[in-house]
């Protein structure tokens, strides 16, 4: 079986209108940018979008709320994003905001068929309204259920042609739960290697969780908040 | 009175060697520029770093590399990289000693308020809510009185809460507090502040002892 | 009738490309030998590798690199290592498309005993209840009969169920049955056996199509 | 502060009669073999073990089972053990028997701070007795809780003075969760390493998890099954 695409237009060919997806990265690094330029390309409409960030204005999935086509995110943390806060403010999107931890470990779950934990991020606020409460230790813990899409996209650093995943550093992120959760995971690899070429001992995401994967091109990796200090040895 | 660095000068003073410790953004961020000589204490953030270290050199930025703040950092030597369900099953774990936040209000319950205002932009919770749930040791960094100079130490929070019953201590431009049995206690003053200011800062029930040393920094 | 490389000779049939496979002990290791020509199958071990290749030529055995079996074994190239909450997070996901083991009883509604027999030394359950409980496609393989000639097709277990309602196919040394809406379905018959002598053999209810073919090795 | 110690003797020092420990590795694969041998000499009585099985009769577990220092076991497979049977079969030891995967699921879930969570494994057997059970998807699962131990002894490959910690090929199996799930998680590694010498990209467990580490010595890694195919040049 093939699991390997030429690029992201056919890797995403078949992601329907009103698609849930999940979608890697944490703000603007680790995202899967050819995925996201390919489905501005294609018009797909009415997704919901899983997705801890909502990218800035015109980078990241910003670039798919300009263009009107994500209706719900589901997300911890969506600022950085003009054009979200006006669609938000006037009711043109929906928004499900969860707690950074439980949005990731709901992702795990859906991955692990594990259809519902229980945790006490939320208990107590607002978050929890309607949800299960259950003391442990003497702590009240709220049940959160599993997250699952129809498309997983992923980008990794490295990848082999069965699907198996390395990530570099914080570009890691959600794209392992996500890419565990999805029922089709597309991951985008800045390097595409032959199977035997990445040290068994350190995949980070097994090749199972994986149906389609590509090289991708022309990463811009932008920076959002660039901070660094003055370099100790002049020019 | 303290200004921001004074505060994160004065939470620093509670790290301990070997500690393991999450620092919000803002002013909890400074803590890390003033641990002690000598100390170990590694830095998490929950977007998968574990001994972060200071910003970048100017050039050797690297995208791929960000805090939680999602600002260009650098790894100490020493460091782990992991995925976003590993860096919360820590958190949630209480495999953190210490969690520095900033906060809109506390009250003298521990409850905190820091993610919405309602009628605003609702920007989301990120991690807050894991963070102030799970924690065994939260230190709130705020400073005392709103821009109106209404007191962000109440008896309840009137903003939609974050965590319920869960602030330790609070550290502001004004005072350190303990909270104990739905009380502040006062533990100590800012350099040249008395204690009627800050009493008078407080909305929140408010113990007074009978020393209250001024903080040394 | 089939002897167990025949069994699992005629498990193998049920391959299909890209699939992974999870095979318990005994009768079901041996359908690794017998994948069909070009197809590719990843073969997943529980405690911790997809991707798991032959055993290992003499001398070159490694004892950090076993299967859930504790056999010494090798990997193909492309193999993955994980742990066991990430090798059970793909066997309770689904992420396996076939499971093939054994069993003492199965029942005509798809029940499984296969880790307990009261009175005798219990040795577990290992993987085998996240197993059956878990995946979409099961099939079990062992014999028709027990050595006292009982059969091992049952209206119910009478063994403690190591799962219930969970296998969708059984082959034997006898034939291969299909289980749906509570009975064995006959699909093919063992060479040389007749449609009688598994009828004779089989206690559970079981449905007998008009035209029962011979399976083909 | 200082993680490193001289050897098992002085890292189990404090480990009381009557303790609940976790002990990775799977059969005899990965075990930690210098803490077991000190935990014989210290000849610490009365101990829980948490541990997938409980290894043979001269190796592993079995030397502690051999020795009357365990009153009870918690695993999943515990054959290829006489002493074990026998004890079991006359009452002297207790034994809880737990699905592999919900074992696993347990501990990293009790290091995860997930008091509890549902699976599908188990359920219409006798493991689901007294379990709370609910329907999603369709599907009935159990509700099972976390595990964790006064003390986790865990063997990696190699680990570095922080706690960082990577393992070797499946010898890495249930020392992975256990690691997180122990209060006290004690380390033996075959190479100890200074901080900087292990890449942080592909760290299993972070020494967050880890209070004290020791390079081992004198490793038999016994094999259970060996098994071969003959060699295809002949000598």
């Amino acid at each position: 079986m093939n699991k390997v695409f030429a690029n992201a237009d056919e890797a995403i060919f078949d992601i329907p209108d009103n698609a849930t997806l999940m979608v890697g990265g944490f703000g603007l690094c680790g995202i899967p940018e050819n995925c996201i330029t390919a489905m501005v390309k294609k018009g797909i409409k009415g997704l919901t979008c899983i997705s801890n960030n909502a990218g800035v204005d015109n980078f990241g999935l910003g670039l798919l709320l300009q263009n009107r086509q994500i209706i719900k995110m589901i997300s911890s943390y969506v600022g950085e994003n003009e054009e979200f806060e006006r669609q938000m403010l006037s009711g043109e999107l929906e928004v499900d905001l969860i707690p950074q931890g439980s949005l990731a470990e709901r992702c795990r779950a859906g991955g692990a068929g594990i259809p519902a934990f229980y945790t006490p991020a939320g208990y107590g606020t607002e978050i929890a309204y309607g949800k299960e409460v259950k003391i442990f230790n003497g702590k009240p813990h709220i049940l959160e259920s599993a997250l699952q899409a129809d498309f997983a996209l992923v980008k990794a650093w490295k990848g082999d042609t069965l699907g198996n995943l390395v990530f570099k550093a914080t570009a890691r992120n959600f794209n392992e739960v996500m890419a565990m959760a999805g029922k089709i995971t597309i991951v985008e690899v800045e390097e595409l290697v032959q199977p035997g070429e990445l040290d068994p001992n350190f995949i980070h995401v097994p090749g199972i969780f994986v149906q389609r994967i590509f090289q991708g091109v022309n990463y811009e990796k932008r920076i959002e908040q660039r901070t660094v200090r003055p370099n100790p040895t002049p020019n | 009175m303290l200004d921001k660095t004074g505060i994160a000068k004065r939470i620093a003073q509670e790290l301990r060697d070997g500690w393991y410790v999450n620092l919000g953004i803002g002013i909890p961020t400074l803590v890390a520029n003033y641990v002690p000589d000598g100390m170990q204490v590694e830095f998490q953030s929950e977007n998968g770093i574990l001994g972060m270290g200071p910003f970048p050199f100017e050039g050797d930025e690297d995208p791929d590399l960000i805090n939680a703040g999602k600002q260009t950092v650098t790894l100490k030597a020493g460091a782990a990289i992991f995925d976003s369900s590993m860096s919360f099953a820590m958190i949630r774990g209480q495999h953190i000693q210490l969690t520095v936040l900033g906060a809109m209000e506390v009250s003298h319950n521990g409850d905190i308020a820091n993610w919405k205002i309602p009628g605003k932009m609702v920007k989301g919770m990120g991690g807050a809510m894991d963070l102030v749930a799970s924690a065994n040791n939260i230190i709130v960094a705020m400073m005392h009185t709103d821009k109106a100079g209404n007191s962000k130490l109440l008896p309840h929070c009137q903003l939609p809460l974050t965590g319920v019953s869960c602030v330790k201590k609070v550290v502001t431009n004004l005072a350190v507090l303990d909270i104990e049995n739905g009380s502040f206690i006062l533990r100590e003053r800012a350099p040249g502040v008395s204690v009627e200011e800050i009493v008078k800062a407080t909305a929140g029930q408010l113990i007074v002892p009978d020393v209250v040393p001024e903080m040394k920094l």
